[in-house]
C-alpha cells in the first residue's frame, strides 16, 4: 500500500512537470487556434540560452532578465513573420508553420550555442523528503521529492493565474474570440496583431519557466524538446482549450504513466511501456471524450 | 448633393486578389453622413470586395487595392489597419455572420465594445439597447453563438457591430436568410440607428425591393463596375433595375410561371 | 605530389548525440594533425573530409556511399553508431573497406574469420559487463562475496541497452548474486518509475547502460529518490564528462567503466596541447573539453587507426595504401606497453592484440569515480580483464548462425591464410 | 397543384417529433405530412426548428421522441446514410460542398451510392471502375447541362460566388436521383433573378422527374407561388399546415412570422 | 518549352478522363520514363542510384502514403515512420518464416501495415483535427516499442541490427543464385529498377483512385464530413479505407527502405524524426499532390546533402564545419517550409502547375 501510495504521488508530482510543457501549448491554440509544434524548441532556446550565459559567469537574475525579454521578443518575431502573414489560413496549415518553426528555431539554438549537454541548478534542493522520517505518526515509509514539490506549485501558480486572465479579462475573451474566427476579431476591431504578439510574448516567459525547471530536472541539451511528447498527451486529454485541463492532465498522465510501468508492465514481461501507455491512456481517455476532459466541443451545425 | 464632405468616399478603386484575379475595375462610392446608401448587385459582383477594401480586411484574403483610393472624413486610409478603422467608427458586418462559435452569445456581443475601453456601466447599458432592440437573442444570451439559428447569428453580428458605437457601419447582405418580418425589423433598426445615432450605412444587398425603400442612395454594381447610380426613387422606377433585380414586373412577378427563358440569358459567372 | 592517405571523417556534431561525436571525432582528428605535424605515417599524411551523420543510419549510409571513393580511395571507416557500423558490415564487405567501431559495437563481429572487415578494437559489451562484476566483487571484497548480493541493471531501451540482459543473467548465475534488468525506454528523460521499482527491490547495486540524456537523469533521480550514488556503477558509454556534469552535485561519487582514462595527465595529450592547439589546428573549440572522456577516447582510437596503418605499412611498404591493405593492418594491430610508451599514451591507450580469430583484443578496462567538487575523475582501479571464456561461447553461437543465414564461408585462421589479401 | 392532398399517398409522415438540446427544445410535437410528387414549404421565424427539422428528417439529429415513416418504412431514428439509400437527398443553409473539389467532382460524389466498384477495381482502373465512371459521368453532364455549369466544371468550387455555389450543391443533390429532396433555403442571398432561376429548377425537378421536394425559404413570394403544401413552424411548434393561400391568410402565422400583410 | 490546350477539343469523357489529357504532357511522361529506365539504368553510378535515387523513390512512396491520409482524407498523421516500420518487419518475416518472394512480400507486408494501419485508425471514427496526433503517436511508439521489445520479429537478433542476407533478394522462381536474382541482389542497378517499378505502379494506382469515387470520398470527407455522411457516403467506411492504403503505401515504402535501400532491417531508423522529415515532405511538396509528394521527397532528402556537396566544392573538402553546414540548411528548410504556407500554400506543387500554366499562355502574358 504504501509503494503504491510512493508510485501514485511520485507519479502526480512528475505529471506537473509535463503540465508545465503542456500550458503553452493550450495558451497558444486557445488564444490563436495555433497547435504550436515549435514549443519544445522554444523551451530548448530558452534554457540553453540561460544556461549559457550563466556558464559564463553571468549573475543568476540577469541571465533570467536577458533571457526572459529574448523570448518575448522572439514572440514577437513569430507573430510578425510567420504568424500574421498567416492570418486567416487553415489552421492546418499554421500548424505546418509552427513545424518549420520548429526546424528553423532547432538550427538556429544549436548553431548559436551549441549541442553539449549542460547542467543546470537552480537552487532547489534535489533531497529526497522521508516522510517516515518527518511524520512518523503517519508511518508511511514514503519518500517525497522536495524538487517536485516545488515545481508543483510553481505550475500551479501559473496556471491559477492563466485560468483567472482568460475567464475574467478583456483581453482573454479577445483571445478566445480570435481563436474562433480570425475575420470576425478583425472585423470587431480586436487588434489580431497586438493580441498574438502578446500571446507569444507569454508563451516565451511559459517556455522559460519550463525549460528551467526542466533543465534542472533532466540536464540542458537538445533532447529537451522531447518534453513536447511528454506534453501532447496531456493536452490532448485536458482538451486543447482549457488551461485547467492541462494540470488535470498532467496528473492523469503522470499517474496512469508510473502505475502502468510499475503494475501493467509485468503483462508484457517487464518491457517498459511508459511511452506508448501514455499515448493509450489519452486515448482511452479521447474515446469517451473526444475533446478531452475540458476542452471545448467541436461546433458542427448544418 | 451636399458640398459637405463625405464620411466615406470610394475614389475608383481597383482591386485583385492574390495579385492575379482581378475583382474590381474602378468603383467610386460617395456616402454622406448620416446616409444610407445601398449596394446592389447579383453574386460575385464586387459588394463583399468593396465593403472589405473599406475596412481593410482586404489583406487578411490576399486581396489589395491596386489603385484608386479611399478617404474616410477626408482622411486617406490607404495605411490603416482593421483595428484603426474600428477604432475611427468604421465597422463591418460579415457576411455570412462570422460569430464566434465558441463564446457565448452575450460574450459575443462584449467584444464588440472592447474597442471603445468603456466602462463597465456602459456597456452594460449598450448590452440593453441590443437586447432591447433584438429580444429574441435576449433569451440565448448564455447560449454557443456557433449552435444559435441562421437568423439569430445575424442579429448577434449586428448587436456586436453596435456596441462599438459606430459612425459607419458596412452591413454585408444583412437580409441573407432572415424571415421576412426579420428583415423588415432589421431594416428598422438601421433606419433608427441612422435617424437617431446619426450612423450612416453602407448596404450591401440583393434585395433590391428593401434596400431602395431604405436607403436615400443606390450604386448599382456589375462585374466589378459600378454600372448605375441614383437616388433609391430613380433607381426603383427604372426600368433595367426592375428587370434584373426586382423581378421584371416589380410587385407583381410569379415564381411559378418562370420560362426557360429566363436563364438562357448570359449566366453570372 | 605528396602522398596522402583518405580517411572519411562521418561525424555527428548536431542533434541528441552530439556531445559523444563532438567529443569523438574532435580526438581525433587532433591526433591525427599531431601526426601530420610530425610528418605523417611514415612518410604519408592524412587527409580527411566531414561528413555529418546526426547518428542516423540513412545520413551515415549516405555518407560512406559519398565519400569511400574519394581522394583515390578511403582507408577505413569509423562512424561511432552502433546502427552505422552494423548496417556497413555487409557493404564493408563487398567494398573490402574495414568498418571501425571501437569499444562498441555487434558482438559477434569479434569473429574475425567471419567478419574480416569488421573491428571493434577495446572491448565488447559482454567484456564490458564482466569487468563491472568483477568490479563489484572487488568492492565487495571477493568474487564469492557477491553471493546473494542483488545487481540491478538499468538499461536503455533499444537494442544496444538490451545486449547485455541475457549475459547478466549467466554472470550472476556463475557468481550467484540475482540480477534484475530494469528498462529505461528511450530518451530517458523520466525515469520517475524505474528508480520506483529499484526503490522496491533495494539492489545492492545499479549498473547504468546508458545514453545520453538517459545517465545524468539516472544519478539526478537515484539522488532525488535517496539511492547511494557511489552504488551506481556506469557502463562504457555512461562513463564521460558529459554524463556527470549536467547532473552536478548529484554526481559526485558515481564511478563508471573506461578503457580510456580522462584527464590530461599523459605525454601524447601534452604534445597536441602544444603542437596542435598551439598552432591553431585544434578541433575542439572549448578548450576544457581536453582530456574529457570523449575526447580521449578520440585519442585513443587516432592512435588504434594510425598504428594499424603503420603494421601495415611495415608489410607493405611506406606508402599509401589501400583498404584492403590497410584491413591487414588492423588485424594484425598490437600494441604492446613498450610501443604504447613510445607513443606516449602510457596509462592512457590499453594493451591490445587483435588476430583473425579476434578483433577486439583487448578485454581490458579500468574503472573511474567522478568528484563533483574538483570537476574530475580519478581512476580507481588497475586494469581488470573481461571474463573471455563466459563470452566467447555466446559469440560463437551468434557468428556462426550469421554465416550460415548469409552463406558465408568462414575464412581458415591459419597464420599464412591470414596474411593474403584474400577474396570475398 | 390542383388536386386534393387528401388523393394523394404521403411518402413522408411525422409522428410527434420531439428534439431538444440539453434542455432547450428546439422540436416539440411535430406532426405532418409531406405527400409524394409535391412541393412542401416549411417556413417560420429564424430558430424555429425549420433546419433541425430537415436534420431529423436525414438523420443528422436525432429526436428523443418520434417516428418518422419515409415510403412505407417507419424508423424511430433515421441515419444519414439510410436517409441517403432510401433516396433523401439535400443541400444545406450554409453551403456545405467540398472545397477542394471541382465542380465536376462534387457533382459526381452525389452518385457516390451508386457506385458500386471496389476500390481494388478503381487502383486498376479496370472493369466495373473505369465503366461506371463513364456512365455515371453521362449523367453529370445532363445535370450541368440542366443547371448551366458546363463552363465551371473543372473549376474549384471554393472559387465560385455565393450563388453558383448554391446551384452546384443542387446538382449534388440531384445527383443521387433522389425520390425526395430537401432543400434549405436555396435562395438566400440571391438576386430576384437568379431566384427565378432557381425556383425554374426547383419546378423542374418536381415536375419532370417527380421529386418530391421540402423546401425551407424566407421568400413569401416563392413559397406561395410554388408551393403545394406549406408548413409553418414557430419556437418549434407547428402553427399551421395547409395550402398556401390557406396558411397566409391564418392569423396565428401572420402574428408569428409574416408580420404585416405582405 | 512551349503547348498549349486551347483549340483541342476533348471528344469524349474517355479522353477528358485521361490521366495526362495534354498529348505534350503524354509525351513528357513518356519521355521521362524512358529515361528513368533506360538512361540512368545504363549510365548512373553506385553512388546515384544507393544514396540519391532509390531512398529518394522510396520516401516518395512513404511521403505518398502520409498525402493519402492528411492531404487527400484530411487525417493528420504523425505515425509515418512506425507504420514504414511495421511494413518493414512484416516483409522481413514473410520473407524468412513464409520464403516469400521479394515483391509478394513487399504486397503483403503492405497489406500488414495497412491491417496496423487500420487498428490505429479506428479512433478517427470519433476523434478529429489535432486530437488524432494522439492514435498516430502511440502508433509510432507502439512500432518503436514492439519491435525492441520482443527480439522475434528480429529472428532474435541481440545486437537489434540485422543484415538483410543474400537469400532474401529472391525476386522471382528459383534461388538467389539464378543469374536473374543475383542481378537484383549483386547490383544497385538490379534494385534501383525493383524500386522504380514498384513506385511507378504505385503512383498509377495513386492516381487511379484519386481520380475515381475512391480519391472523391476521401476528399469529400475531408472537406466536410457531415455533408459526406448526408450524400451517402460511409465516413466511417472511407477514413479506415483511407488509414488502410495509406498505411499500405508506408509499410511498402519500409520494406523498399529495408531491403532496396539500407540492406539492413533495424527499428531505430524508423524514429518519429523520420515522421517528422515525411510530413515536411508533404508540407514542402504539396498537400493532395502525388507530384507533390515526391517533390517533397527529394527536396528535403536531398537538400543537406546538396548543400554539403556545394560546401565541399565551394571551400574545398573539409573546411567547411559540418555542424554550421547541418544547422544552416535546418534553418533554410525551416525558412522555406514558412515562406512557401505564406506564399504558396499548396507547396512545390502548385508551383510546379503555375510555371505550367504561365507555359501554357507563353508568349503571351496573361
Ligand atoms: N478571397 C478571394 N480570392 C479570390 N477571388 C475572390 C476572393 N473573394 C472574392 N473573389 C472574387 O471577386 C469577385 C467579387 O466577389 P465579391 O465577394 O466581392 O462579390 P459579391 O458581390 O459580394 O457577391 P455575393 O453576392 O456572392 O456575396 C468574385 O468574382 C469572386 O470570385
Ligand atoms: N446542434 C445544436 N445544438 C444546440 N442547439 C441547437 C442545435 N441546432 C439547433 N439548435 C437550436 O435549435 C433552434 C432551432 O434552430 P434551427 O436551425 O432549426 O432554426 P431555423 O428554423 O432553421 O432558423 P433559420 O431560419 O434562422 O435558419 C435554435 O434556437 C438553435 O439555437
Ligand atoms: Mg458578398
Ligand atoms: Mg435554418
Amino acid at each position: 500500500m504504501a509503494f503504491f501510495l510512493e508510485v501514485l504521488v511520485g507519479g502526480l508530482l512528475s505529471g506537473v512537470m509535463y503540465s508545465l510543457v503542456a500550458i503553452g501549448f493550450v495558451l497558444i491554440y486557445k488564444s490563436s487556434g495555433v497547435f504550436n509544434f515549435a514549443q519544445g524548441t522554444m523551451l530548448l532556446l530558452a534554457a540553453l540560452t540561460f544556461v549559457s550565459m550563466t556558464e559564463r559567469q553571468v549573475d543568476f537574475k540577469i541571465a533570467f532578465i536577458i533571457t526572459l525579454v529574448m523570448m518575448v521578443v522572439l514572440g514577437i518575431i513569430v507573430e510578425r513573420t510567420v504568424m500574421r502573414p498567416l492570418a486567416n489560413q487553415s489552421l492546418l496549415s499554421l500548424f505546418m508553420a509552427t513545424v518549420g518553426l520548429n526546424y528553423f528555431l532547432e538550427g538556429l539554438a544549436q548553431g548559436v550555442w551549441d549541442s553539449a549537454v549542460h547542467g543546470l541548478e537552480l537552487g532547489i534542493s534535489n533531497d529526497p523528503i522521508f516522510l517516515i522520517d518527518e511524520f512518523p505518526a503517519l508511518g508511511l515509509d514514503i519518500i517525497i521529492s522536495q524538487f517536485d514539490i516545488a515545481a508543483a506549485v510553481i505550475a500551479g501558480t501559473m496556471i491559477l493565474g492563466l485560468t483567472l486572465f482568460f475567464q475574467y479579462t478583456r483581453t482573454g475573451l479577445s483571445l478566445r474570440a480570435v481563436s474562433d474566427d480570425h475575420m470576425a476579431a478583425m472585423a470587431v476591431g480586436i487588434p489580431l496583431n497586438r493580441i498574438w504578439a502578446i500571446v507569444w510574448a507569454v508563451t516565451g516567459v511559459i517556455c522559460l519557466i519550463a525549460g528551467l525547471l526542466w533543465g534542472d530536472r533532466v540536464s540542458v541539451s537538445f533532447t529537451l524538446t522531447a518534453a513536447v511528447l511528454k506534453g501532447l498527451p496531456v493536452i490532448l486529454i485536458g482538451g486543447l482549450t482549457s488551461i485547467p485541463g492541462a494540470i488535470v492532465g498532467g496528473l492523469i498522465i503522470g499517474a496512469s504513466e508510473k502505475l502502468g510501468e510499475i503494475y501493467l508492465a509485468e503483462l508484457f514481461g517487464g518491457q517498459g511501456i511508459e511511452h506508448w501507455w501514455a499515448y493509450t491512456t489519452a486515448l482511452i481517455f479521447l474515446m469517451i471524450r473526444p475533446t478531452g476532459i475540458f476542452g471545448e466541443k467541436q461546433i458542427e451545425r448544418v | 448633393m451636399s458640398n459637405e464632405t463625405p464620411i466615406l468616399s470610394i475614389k475608383n478603386i481597383e482591386v485583385v486578389y492574390s495579385r492575379v484575379i482581378s475583382a474590381l475595375h474602378g468603383v467610386s462610392i460617395d456616402v454622406q453622413k448620416g446616409e444610407i446608401v445601398s449596394l446592389l448587385g447579383a453574386n460575385g459582383s464586387g459588394k463583399t470586395t468593396t465593403c472589405k477594401a473599406v475596412s481593410r480586411l482586404l489583406e487578411a484574403e490576399r486581396g489589395e487595392i491596386s489603385k484608386g483610393s479611399i478617404e474616410y472624413n477626408g482622411q486617406d486610409i490607404s495605411q490603416m489597419t482593421p483595428f484603426d478603422m474600428v477604432k475611427s467608427g468604421v465597422v463591418q458586418v460579415l457576411e455570412g455572420r462570422h460569430i464566434f462559435g465558441h463564446l457565448t452569445v452575450e460574450e459575443n456581443l462584449l467584444t464588440g465594445s472592447f474597442i471603445r475601453n468603456a466602462d463597465s456601466v456602459e456597456v452594460k447599458q449598450d448590452l440593453e439597447h441590443v437586447y432591447e432592440r433584438f429580444t429574441r437573442i435576449k433569451d440565448r444570451r448564455k447560449n454557443l453563438g456557433g449552435l444559435c439559428s441562421g437568423g439569430e447569428q445575424q442579429m448577434v453580428a449586428m448587436g456586436r457591430a453596435m456596441m462599438a458605437r459606430p459612425n459607419l457601419i458596412l452591413l454585408d447582405e444583412p437580409s441573407m436568410g432572415l424571415a421576412p418580418q426579420l428583415i423588415e425589423e432589421i431594416f428598422e433598426i438601421v433606419k433608427a440607428l441612422n435617424e437617431q445615432d446619426g450612423v450612416s450605412f453602407l448596404v450591401s444587398e440583393q434585395n433590391a425591393n428593401i434596400a431602395l425603400k431604405y436607403a436615400k442612395v443606390g450604386y448599382i454594381i456589375e462585374n466589378g463596375r459600378v454600372v448605375l447610380k441614383g437616388s433609391a426613387k430613380e433607381l426603383s422606377e427604372s426600368d433595367s433595375v426592375k428587370d434584373m433585380y426586382m423581378g421584371g414586373g416589380g410587385e407583381d412577378v410569379s415564381f411559378s410561371d418562370v420560362k426557360y427563358y429566363h436563364r438562357r440569358k448570359p449566366c453570372i459567372v | 605530389a605528396e602522398e596522402t592517405m583518405y580517411v572519411p571523417i562521418p561525424s555527428y556534431r548536431v542533434g541528441p548525440y552530439a556531445a559523444g561525436g563532438t567529443g569523438y571525432f574532435g580526438g581525433i582528428l587532433d591526433y591525427y594533425n599531431l601526426l601530420n605535424a610530425r610528418g605523417g605515417i611514415g612518410g604519408v599524411k592524412l587527409i580527411w573530409s566531414e561528413c555529418e551523420t546526426e547518428y542516423s543510419v540513412e545520413r551515415g549510409v549516405e555518407c560512406y556511399k559519398r565519400l569511400k571513393d574519394r581522394e583515390g580511395g578511403a582507408v577505413f571507416f569509423d562512424p561511432l553508431s552502433v546502427g552505422i557500423s552494423t548496417a556497413l558490415i555487409e557493404t564493408g564487405r563487398a567494398d573490402k573497406m574495414p568498418i571501425i567501431a571501437v569499444n562498441h559495437g555487434k558482438t559477434a563481429g569479434q569473429r574475425g574469420d567471419i567478419f574480416p572487415y569488421y573491428f571493434m578494437p577495446g572491448i565488447n559489451t559482454y567484456d564490458e559487463h564482466s569487468i563491472m562484476v568483477h568490479y563489484i566483487g572487488g568492492l565487495e571484497g571477493g568474487m564469492e562475496n557477491l553471493k546473494g548480493k542483488k545487481i540491478a541493471m538499468l538499461f536503455h531501451g533499444s537494442p544496444y541497452g538490451r545486449e547485455a540482459i541475457a549475459f547478466m543473467d549467466s554472470m550472476c548465475e556463475k557468481h550467484g548474486c540475482s540480477h534484475e534488468a530494469i528498462e529505461v525506454p528511450h530518451p530517458g528523460n523520466e525515469q520517475q518509475s524505474q528508480w520506483l521499482k529499484i526503490r522496491k527491490s533495494k539492489p545492492d547495486y545499479v549498473l547504468l547502460r546508458g545514453w545520453g540524456v538517459m545517465n545524468p537523469v539516472a544519478m539526478q533521480t537515484a539522488k532525488r529518490m535517496g539511492f547511494p550514488v557511489s552504488r551506481l556503477i556506469g557502463n562504457i558509454w555512461s562513463n564521460s564528462d558529459e554524463d556527470v556534469i549536467p547532473a552536478g552535485g548529484a554526481a559526485n561519487g558515481y564511478q563508471a567503466i573506461t578503457t580510456h582514462p580522462a584527464g590530461t595527465d599523459f605525454k601524447v595529450v601534452q604534445d597536441i596541447i602544444a603542437d596542435v592547439y598551439g598552432a591553431g589546428k585544434g578541433d575542439l573549440q572549448d578548450k576544457s573539453r581536453l582530456g574529457s572522456v570523449y575526447w580521449n577516447l578520440g585519442v585513443l582510437a587516432g592512435v588504434v587507426h594510425t598504428e594499424a596503418l603503420r603494421i601495415a605499412q611495415e608489410r607493405f611498404g611506406n606508402r599509401a595504401l589501400s583498404s584492403s591493405e590497410t584491413r591487414w593492418g588492423f588485424e594484425n594491430l598490437v600494441l604492446t606497453a613498450e610501443r604504447i610508451e613510445e607513443l606516449g599514451a602510457t596509462g592512457l591507450v590499453p594493451e591490445l592484440n587483435l588476430n583473425c580469430m579476434d578483433h577486439v583484443g583487448g578485454h581490458l578496462a579500468k574503472f573511474q569515480q567522478w568528484d563533483a567538487n574538483a570537476r574530475q575523475w580519478n581512476i580507481v582501479s588497475d586494469w581488470i580483464e573481461g571474463d573471455v571464456e563466459l563470452s566467447q561461447s555466446i559469440i560463437d553461437a551468434g557468428a556462426e548462425k550469421y554465416a550460415a543465414d548469409n552463406n558465408i564461408e568462414p575464412r581458415p585462421c591459419s597464420a599464412d591464410s591470414n596474411d593474403d589479401d584474400f577474396d570475398l | 397543384m390542383n388536386m386534393s392532398t387528401e388523393s394523394k399517398k404521403p411518402l413522408l409522415v411525422l409522428d410527434d417529433i420531439s428534439l431538444s438540446f440539453k434542455g432547450v427544445k428546439a422540436i416539440t410535437d411535430i406532426s405532418f405530412n409531406v405527400y409524394e410528387g409535391e412541393i412542401c414549404s416549411v417556413i417560420g421565424p429564424n430558430g424555429a426548428g425549420k433546419s433541425s427539422m430537415l436534420n431529423v428528417i436525414n438523420g443528422v439529429y436525432i429526436p428523443q421522441e418520434g417516428t418518422i415513416t419515409f415510403d412505407g418504412k417507419q424508423f424511430n431514428k433515421m441515419k444519414p446514410h439510410t436517409a441517403a439509400v432510401m433516396g433523401i437527398a439535400r443541400t444545406f443553409q450554409n453551403i456545405a460542398l467540398f472545397k477542394g473539389m471541382s465542380v465536376l467532382d462534387n457533382i459526381m460524389s452525389g452518385r457516390n451510392l451508386m457506385m458500386k466498384a471496389t476500390f481494388w477495381e478503381t487502383a486498376l482502373n479496370i472493369g466495373r471502375a473505369k465503366r461506371e465512371e463513364m456512365e455515371h459521368r453521362l449523367e453529370v453532364e445532363k445535370i450541368i447541362e440542366f443547371l448551366g455549369l458546363q463552363s465551371i466544371r473543372k473549376t474549384p468550387v471554393a472559387s465560385l460566388p455565393y450563388g453558383l455555389q448554391k446551384r452546384v450543391e443542387l446538382g449534388r443533390a440531384l445527383a443521387a436521383e433522389p425520390k425526395m429532396l430537401l432543400l434549405d433555403e436555396p435562395m438566400a442571398g440571391m438576386t430576384m433573378e437568379e431566384k427565378l432561376d432557381m425556383s425554374c429548377f426547383i419546378q423542374e425537378v418536381n415536375r419532370n422527374l417527380g421529386t418530391t421536394i421540402v423546401l425551407i425559404e424566407h421568400d413569401m413570394g416563392v413559397v406561395m407561388d410554388i408551393s403545394d403544401h406549406v408548413v409553418v413552424l414557430d419556437y418549434g411548434k407547428k402553427i399551421g399546415d395547409g395550402p398556401p393561400s390557406e396558411v397566409m391568410n391564418n392569423q396565428d402565422v401572420i402574428d408569428a412570422y409574416l408580420g404585416v400583410s405582405h | 518549352m512551349y503547348y498549349r490546350e486551347a483549340g483541342r477539343l476533348v471528344k469524349s469523357f474517355a479522353s477528358d478522363r485521361r490521366m495526362l489529357p495534354l498529348m505534350e504532357d503524354r509525351w513528357i511522361v513518356i519521355a521521362f520514363l524512358a529515361f528513368m529506365y533506360i538512361v540512368v539504368t545504363a549510365t548512373a553510378s553506385d553512388y546515384l542510384f544507393s544514396a540519391i535515387l532509390i531512398p529518394m523513390m522510396v520516401l516518395g512512396v512513404a511521403t505518398l502514403g502520409l498525402n493519402i491520409a492528411t492531404g487527400y482524407t484530411g487525417q493528420l498523421s504523425l505515425g509515418t515512420a512506425g507504420f514504414m516500420c511495421f511494413g518493414a518487419f512484416a516483409a522481413f518475416n514473410l520473407v524468412l518464416r513464409l520464403e516469400m518472394y521479394l515483391p509478394f512480400a513487399f504486397f503483403f507486408a503492405g497489406v500488414i501495415a495497412g491491417l496496423v494501419g487500420i487498428v490505429f485508425g479506428l479512433p478517427a471514427l470519433r476523434i478529429k483535427g489535432f486530437y488524432l496526433i494522439v492514435s498516430t503517436l502511440a502508433a509510432q511508439f507502439f512500432a518503436e516499442w514492439v519491435f525492441n521489445a520482443y527480439p522475434w520479429f528480429l529472428d532474435n537478433n541481440s545486437s537489434g541490427v540485422v543484415a538483410l542476407p543474400p537469400h532474401h533478394y529472391k525476386v522471382f522462381l528459383g534461388q538467389e543464385s539464378t543469374p536473374f536474382n543475383a542481378v537484383f541482389w549483386h547490383s544497385y542497378q538490379g534494385r534501383y529498377l525493383i524500386t522504380l517499378t514498384i513506385t511507378l505502379l504505385l503512383v498509377l494506382a495513386c492516381k487511379n483512385m484519386v481520380r475515381s469515387a475512391t480519391g472523391r470520398n476521401w476528399m469529400a470527407v475531408r472537406d466536410m464530413d457531415i455533408a459526406a455522411n448526408v450524400i451517402g457516403i460511409s465516413v466511417a467506411k472511407t477514413k479506415l479505407m483511407a488509414f488502410f492504403i495509406s498505411t499500405f503505401y508506408c509499410g511498402v515504402a519500409g520494406a523498399m527502405y529495408a531491403y532496396c535501400y539500407i540492406g539492413n532491417l533495424d527499428f531505430m531508423i524508423f524514429n518519429l524524426r523520420r515522421s517528422f522529415l515525411i510530413m515536411f515532405m508533404v508540407i514542402v511538396g504539396g498537400l493532395g499532390s502525388i507530384l507533390g509528394s515526391f517533390l517533397g521527397a527529394i527536396f528535403v532528402y536531398g537538400w543537406p546533402i546538396l548543400i554539403t556537396r556545394m560546401g565541399d566544392w565551394i571551400f574545398g573538402g573539409g573546411t567547411l564545419d559540418t555542424a554550421f553546414v547541418e544547422n544552416n540548411s535546418k534553418i533554410v528548410v525551416g525558412t522555406i517550409i514558412i515562406v512557401l504556407l505564406i506564399r504558396e500554400p499548396g507547396g512545390f506543387a502548385a508551383l510546379w502547375l503555375t510555371t505550367k500554366k504561365k507555359l501554357r499562355s507563353w508568349p503571351f502574358a496573361n
